[in-house]
């Protein structure tokens, strides 16, 4: 999976970039919002929002996704590498929001192993605290 | 091997269509996949299936097989059946695909162990798995033309 | 004719559909453009005008163009600018377009009326205005390859 | 516009018809329900409900759309039939349930001058009281 580490801005195409990225804090959690799709072309988004909230010394950590209709293996990829960062960084990483499929998806990969999924943040957070 | 069923009626059911190389347009072949296998009455759960498997054959299509090259074309041929629908997707075969790769099953804790090691490590390798995973029939062959072909078959179960 | 501001690039973000002469495959090339037009922004009203436009076109390939023979294709061409989204559509010319039909503006009393008169008048007539009615741009020609064609162009307004 | 008078049944393509017409009454109206797509493949369903409720002695007339994202010019045409047939036999014609997209359609073909046009059948029926 050759993923070019490149940052597409809108041109009026919108066929490349449709991620929306933003980071906030809920008690112990650090949320990370995906708005859109999961591509290769989340990679550079994904991984800034992941650093920052592990700057920040976020210890859980949630990727909420929503309108999410198109994560494909090359954004399955990137959550990987967020999951060996989460590891290596003694990190707990959940994750919320995903239809039905991307569910499945998850769990084919067997990315539940290492990421809770849960329904919805509410959801989530609860889980966290548990 | 494009149309097992072919016949003479069955061209009269193909749509063709042709996509430059350029990430995003995968988004293309999905959307139409999706509608026209909602329009023959597949429930939603086997058209996110679909929409998955289309769009990772065409990413393949694109990234490997064209090497991105945006004048190169990928065509995806959908062909409707009573009972199914046939979609194959081919490149133009600038890098060729190894067999061997096509039974790939990746392996998460190993892939895992290896980025622990080295952190730019390849996640990837899930492309042709999910394809295989989610479709009822696949097929990889090579195109008269000499593109890389991956012919993908999904049943449609009467209620 | 087909691309004014045909340049080298432009080919890369061409999109090709080839559809069989069957009335409801119409509706994939409407789905595609529609799928298309809303990736690149266009809002909802614009998109459900595309698609009026889009079908008609496209039934009109396959009624009058291409009467009603499966085995002749519908050609849709789906380019992608900055600022616009251009499709032309074209049929094998098994029946001419007579240029001056390009300009018809049906009259509805003057339909009711002709109906009044004899119930089987015809009440079409819509489709060619329609189009002219909800694309930016529109223009009629014939293809090389000797079919009918239509150009049309909608604009996309930056928010 | 050549419309073939046929009646195509699902062949597991369902690329054809994809309409499903139901008569009934409410108050002094004659409702007939129309779901899914409106093109030349429904001539003869919508022109046989159309006599249902004309034999049964209707006078007023609602044609209730409903999920209709694909009325075509070939639709149109067969609307206009029935309002040939209204006016012919002295009755009241109303439409509901249109999209934004085809109440502007109706306006643009000139269709509102001879058939109301409202949101929902509740309205309709209360404008037929009227
Ligand atoms: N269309 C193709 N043309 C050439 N090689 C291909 C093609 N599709 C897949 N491959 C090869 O098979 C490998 C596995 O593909 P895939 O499972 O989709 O994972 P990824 O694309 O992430 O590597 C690719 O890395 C590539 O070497
Ligand atoms: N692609 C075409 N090829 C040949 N003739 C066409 C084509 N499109 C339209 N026409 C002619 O123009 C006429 C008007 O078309 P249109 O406005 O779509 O209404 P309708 O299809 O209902 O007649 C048609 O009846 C036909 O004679």
């Amino acid at each position: 999976m050759a993923a070019p580490n490149v940052l597409v801005q809108g041109n009026g195409e919108m066929l490349e970039d449709e991620l929306t990225v933003s980071t906030r804090q809920r008690d112990d959690v650090a949320i990370i919002d995906l708005v859109g799709d999961v591509t290769t072309f989340a990679e550079e988004k994904i991984n800034s929002a992941y650093q920052e909230v592990t700057a920040q010394g976020a210890k859980q950590i949630l990727l909420n996704f929503r309108q999410n209709d198109y994560i494909n293996s090359a954004g399955i990829a990137i959550l990987i590498g967020i999951v060996t960062e989460v590891n290596r960084n003694n990190q707990k990483l959940a994750v919320s929001g995903l239809s039905q499929h991307f569910q499945k998806i998850f769990r084919m990969v067997g990315l539940a192993q290492y990421a809770d999924i849960y329904q919805d943040e509410d959801e989530a957070v609860a889980g966290f605290a548990k | 091997m494009l149309n097992k069923k072919s016949d003479n009626d069955q061209n009269k059911k193909e749509i063709e269509l042709r996509l430059p190389s350029k990430l995003g347009y995968e988004k293309v072949a999905m959307d139409t996949a999706s509608s026209l296998a909602r329009r023959m009455g597949f429930d939603g759960d086997r058209v996110e299936s679909l929409k998955t498997a289309v769009s990772e054959a065409v990413t393949n299509a694109i990234e490997h097989g064209n090497q991105h090259d945006a004048a190169m074309k990928v065509v995806v041929l959908l062909t409707v059946h009573d009972d199914e629908l046939v979609i194959s997707v081919t490149d133009q075969g600038r890098q060729a695909l190894q067999a061997d790769r096509t039974q790939d099953v990746p392996n998460l804790p190993e892939i895992l162990h290896q980025a622990s090691l080295n952190p730019g490590a390849d996640k990837g390798g899930w492309g042709i798995w999910f394809i295989r995973e989610l479709m009822d029939e696949v097929e990889f062959t090579t195109a008269p033309s000499g593109g890389n072909q991956v012919r993908m078959v999904i049943h449609l179960e009467q209620p």
